[in-house]
């Protein structure tokens, strides 16, 4: 039941016809998948930092 | 004078104070309505053809620019603020002020479109269901668009946003709309598409104050 | 006019804003007769305070009532006049104050000559000078029953005369037994009161 | 124990630590499903005789549309939430579905565009699925419109919870409105393709994607709510300690 | 920093501060078109014969929600003001103005439209000239509406009163538009109306700007 | 820093506004150096005639020359800071200064601590308190190298510290050899200024 439908690795990339269509969506898929979890990795990130920066501050502020 | 009676005349000073508040909308929409022959070709089966439904969508847009400066000045002046220490519901002054935007704001943009009719050679029945269908409509558009406005007070340049925000709850209103137009193009029989349009502003003119009054009391806690 | 006897309780009030504790479990009672400046230096967070006494802040913590009763149930007995304008640029002085006040034309244009806008009536608020303009909000004073008032920076933009007409008008209301609350950053000449003193920030 | 359980979700301190975990765990899990599901679909699925190959682009689309529809009512649960028990947790939980959501119609909208192309030889026609999808994705635009245009968190909050709330209410109507107005006059032309009998080496990656995009969502929505819950609570004393230890 | 280089970064600033200014304009943009098969039958074929007029107007109606504030914010925190102390001639930064707002507000709609076109089944070729239109044609109606803008400065609420007021200024440039899309429907040359457009789009980038300082000046001179 | 020396020349100026005549045949000559308050009640017509000389408002009769030349040739010499806040809600107030004045970062740094807005830079104008705002338009009197300066109501909503810097950021302005006119309605103490009375109207 499982066996790969194609007979070699180029006609895999091409699945004639429809190749142009089938890979963009699934690299859509996944810029879209990578791209959040980017996104949140970053914004997590730019929280800490900005934390980082008032205690800083307040540091310099206190004395 | 009873407070009540306060509003509507302070809305009546506003609009002579302002004619253009009334006018721009209505002048709005019968550019837009001479707009469309211009960038088609003058094909009048075409434009008879698509005649109410750009009648329909202009309105809706002049509507929405209108709804724009429902709150938004009131709000800035800090006179909105003041409708908390009045001694009657807020949901009240809502509610009426509504009222008073529908009267003096809506009603004269559904009293105009015959004309924008003749131009887009729309036929005389179909022009009498266009005019039907706003009628009904219209109260249920102005509470959402009222939401709109009351949902973005806080923003400090909102313009706009209130009204796209709330266009997606527009859809099922033109599209029963849309349905009356076509019926009543083929002839068939429309009441029951209006009956269904009526119960929505019903339902709308009914909640919806409600909904407003707690965006509105939540925007002008989070001002100075 | 003697209003009833009226008081406010505020307990335990705190309110943080922006990340900065502005005033931290302030507790008072004001009672019929009293004025009180609300001073402090700017950001201090006078205006937060007087908003959230007049029901427009929400209270972040604590609890404010008045007779007994809390806030959200006396907010006719206030009269709350901010930094904002008040009044409608596009409206006539007279319209203006008799959509707010509900007077009749006869008793504003007299309270219109009090506070120096005799001739002014009929003129938009915008065709009028800065002054004159916080004039046309602050005649509300001279047509509203409510004991409560609360005035924030009421002599902003007045000339030295009607400074002196304001301090009269507050003094008289206390009389009458009504309460004021109000800041200022020139302590006023000729009134009495007490100041509550909010923290130095900047 | 309910009541407790439930309780904890008050506390973004609680929410914040255990996330982490979870997040960890649903990322990974997503990731094999997807995988696995996604090879499968591509390369071990068996070509759809009509469509061809054009049709493995349902191991995408469908498990995203799926996704699209469903995270608006997680947003109107926590909406609810929200104005009940005044959490403010699900006020972050909402606006991280928000951004969600938006991707995943969007992304459900392109797929279903080009995929279109192919099978019906045009990328959009005024079909009542795809449209009251269009629809959804400008209602999820409002929430998060809305949200960027108000300063202050909490009202914005509240706006944004009352918006969804009429949204949800409408949802229904919007739908049935659509799909009455597509076959009022018109049958249409064009079908999306019925339900197939799929043999089960075609249905089961579909299944293992749609899990795994539900995974992977969590996992998104998880990330980014820790995220905000930081922003908001950096003034809290336990976000001060987390921090200046990092 | 010159003064040059400060009016861009300030721009900059105010689009990150409020990217609303931008996105808002192209949600409505595609909101409208949206509309325009609701309000129809959803057939394809009428559909794509009006299709690229409705987004031509539609577009238009964008860019005039778009100039509404394209100097009426600044007016009213007297920000403009400052302008005349500035060592630089008014219309020097009026043009520095527009041609920002013109890069910045107009062009991201431009780029939107292949989307619109999409939905309402524009040809390709027919979507190709509708592109070209309306880069050649949006800077004179960036113009006018500017100084559209400038003309209502003083009065408070003007909202998109100006933009009102210049339309007749637009009808040219939306009949040669028109044209032009007549012609690549047909498939015939397009070439001379498209000059023809350029031209007016050069004619009005080199006068407007003089006028509309002059409108601003005299917009300053009557406010407080 | 000291100033070229400079002078404007106001004669027989006159205006009129709402058909009441605010100020008649006035002339007057002011030198480096001088600092000239200009008083009167509301509605007196300060603003007008603040707003006519800094080119404002147009000159409806009579003349105003500047070093011979006439007004309009010479605005870049003038800072005017009027009722309107000057400043963009939406943006921060550094970013606000440095389009205002152009100056470098660091420079408008040390400005905002001595206006009492350390920490605030990157604060969006419109997160202030009222005289915090005030402040951050004012702080462009640390920057900007105009020689005469008109500043209408420059202490409204400023606390009594804040006065005082102003009033010695004024003084020092006055010793390099430039020109501040100003009006405000409670005279500043600390402040050397002759007084231009406007008639009185109300
Ligand atoms: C822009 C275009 C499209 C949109 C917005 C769209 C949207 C959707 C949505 C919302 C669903 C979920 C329906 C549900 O909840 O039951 C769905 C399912 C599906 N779509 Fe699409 N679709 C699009 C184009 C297409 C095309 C071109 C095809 C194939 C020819 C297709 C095939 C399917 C299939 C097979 C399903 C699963 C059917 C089911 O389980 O009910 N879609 N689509
Ligand atoms: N809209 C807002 N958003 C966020 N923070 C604000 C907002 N308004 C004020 N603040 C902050 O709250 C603090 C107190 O402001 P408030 O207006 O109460 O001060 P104030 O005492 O009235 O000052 P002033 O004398 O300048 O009027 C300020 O320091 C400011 O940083
Ligand atoms: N926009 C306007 N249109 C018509 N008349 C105006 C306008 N602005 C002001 N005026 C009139 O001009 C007079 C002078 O106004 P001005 O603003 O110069 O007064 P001012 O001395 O600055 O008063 P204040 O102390 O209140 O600021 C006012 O009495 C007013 O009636
Ligand atoms: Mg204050
Ligand atoms: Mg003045």
């Amino acid at each position: 039941m499982l066996e790969f439908q194609f007979a070699s690795l180029t006609e895999f990339f091409e699945m004639a016809p429809h190749g142009v269509y089938v890979w963009p969506i699934y690299g859509l898929g996944l810029l879209v998948l990578s791209g959040l979890t980017f996104a949140n990795a970053r914004q997590h990130r730019r929280a800490v930092r900005m934390i980082q920066r008032n205690l800083e501050r307040e540091e310099t502020h206190e004395p | 004078m009873s407070l009540e009676r306060r509003m509507f005349t302070r809305e009546l000073k506003l609009i002579a104070a302002r004619p253009g508040d009334i006018l721009k909308p209505i002048w709005f929409l019968m550019l837009v309505i001479s707009m469309v022959p211009l960038a088609l070709a003058p094909d009048s089966d075409l434009l008879s053809e698509i005649g109410s439904a750009m009648i329909w969508v202009a309105t809706l847009l002049a509507l929405l620019l209108n709804a724009e400066h429902l709150f938004q000045s009131d709000f800035s002046d800090g006179v909105l603020e003041q409708w908390l220490f009045l001694d009657r519901p807020l949901v009240w002054l809502v509610g009426l002020k509504l009222i008073t935007h529908w009267l003096f704001h809506v009603l004269p943009l559904i009293l105009i479109t015959p004309i924008a009719g003749i131009i887009l050679s729309v036929p005389t029945d179909v022009l009498l269901a266009l005019l039907v269908t706003l009628v009904i409509a219209t109260p249920a558009l102005t509470c959402f668009s009222g939401l709109g406005a009351a949902l973005t007070l806080g923003s400090s340049r909102s313009g706009i946003l209130g009204v796209l925000v709330m266009m997606p709850l527009f859809v099922p209103v033109v599209i029963l709309a849309a349905g009356v137009l076509i019926r009543a193009m083929d002839g068939s029989d429309t009441l029951p598409l209006l009956a269904l349009l009526g119960a929505f502003s019903v339902v709308a003119a009914t909640f919806v104050p409600i909904v407003v009054s707690a965006a509105i009391r939540l925007n002008i806690g989070g001002s100075n | 006019m003697i209003f009833e006897p009226i008081d406010i309780e505020i307990s335990d009030l705190s309110c943080e804003r922006d990340d900065r504790s502005l005033f931290k479990n302030l507790s008072m009672t004001l009672n019929s007769g009293q004025i009180l400046r609300v001073a402090g230096p700017n950001g201090a967070g006078k205006t937060t305070l007087l908003r959230t006494i007049a029901g427009l802040f929400d209270i972040q913590t604590g609890t404010i009532r008045m007779n007994q009763s809390p806030l959200t149930e006396c907010l006719q007995q206030i009269l709350y006049i901010g930094h904002k304008p008040q009044v409608t640029k596009d409206l006539t002085v007279l319209d203006n104050l008799k959509f707010l006040t509900g007077s009749d034309e006869d008793h504003l244009k007299r309270v219109l000559s009090d506070v120096g806008l005799k001739g002014y009536h009929d003129s938009l608020v915008k065709e009028l000078s800065q002054g004159q303009g916080r004039r046309c909000a602050l005649a509300r004073l001279w047509c509203v029953e409510a004991p409560i008032w609360i005035l924030d920076e009421p002599y902003t933009a007045l000339d030295v005369e009607m400074v002196k007409t304001l301090d009269a008008r507050i003094t008289s209301h206390a009389t009458a037994g009504g309460i004021c609350l109000f800041t200022t950053h020139q302590p006023p000449q000729s009134l009495n009161y007490t100041t509550l003193e909010l923290g130095h920030v900047t | 124990m309910g009541w407790r359980w439930f309780h904890q979700w008050g506390s973004p301190r609680w929410f914040y630590e255990r996330a982490g975990r979870w997040q960890l765990v649903c990322g990974w899990l997503a990731l094999t499903l997807l995988i696995t599901g996604s090879f499968w679909g591509l390369a071990l699925a068996p070509v759809d005789y009509q469509q061809g190959n054009s049709y493995r682009i349902i191991y995408l689309h469908v498990p995203v549309a799926f996704l699209a529809q469903a995270l608006y009512t997680a947003m109107a649960v926590c909406a609810v939430v929200l104005f009940v028990w005044k959490m403010k947790l699900a006020d972050v939980a909402m606006q991280s579905i928000a951004v969600m959501g938006f991707a995943f119609t969007a992304l459900s909208l392109v797929s279903g565009a080009v995929w279109g192309k192919p099978t019906w030889g045009t990328y959009w026609v005024w079909d009542a699925r795809l449209t009251s999808m269009l629809i959804l994705a400008f209602l999820y635009l409002g929430v998060i419109g809305l949200r960027a245009a108000i300063q202050d968190p909490d009202q914005a909050g509240k706006a944004c919870g009352i918006l969804v709330l009429v949204g949800v209410v409408n949802l229904p109507i919007i739908k049935y409105s659509v799909e009455w107005w597509n076959t009022l006059h018109q049958p249409a032309s064009l079908k999306l393709t019925e339900k197939p009998a799929m043999p089960a080496s075609m249905w089961i990656p579909l299944l293992i994607n749609i899990l795994g995009y539900y995974i992977a969502a969590g996992y998104l929505i998880l990330g980014s709510m820790r995220a905000i819950v930081l922003e908001r609570e950096r003034r809290s004393a336990w976000v001060r300690e987390l921090v200046s230890h990092a």
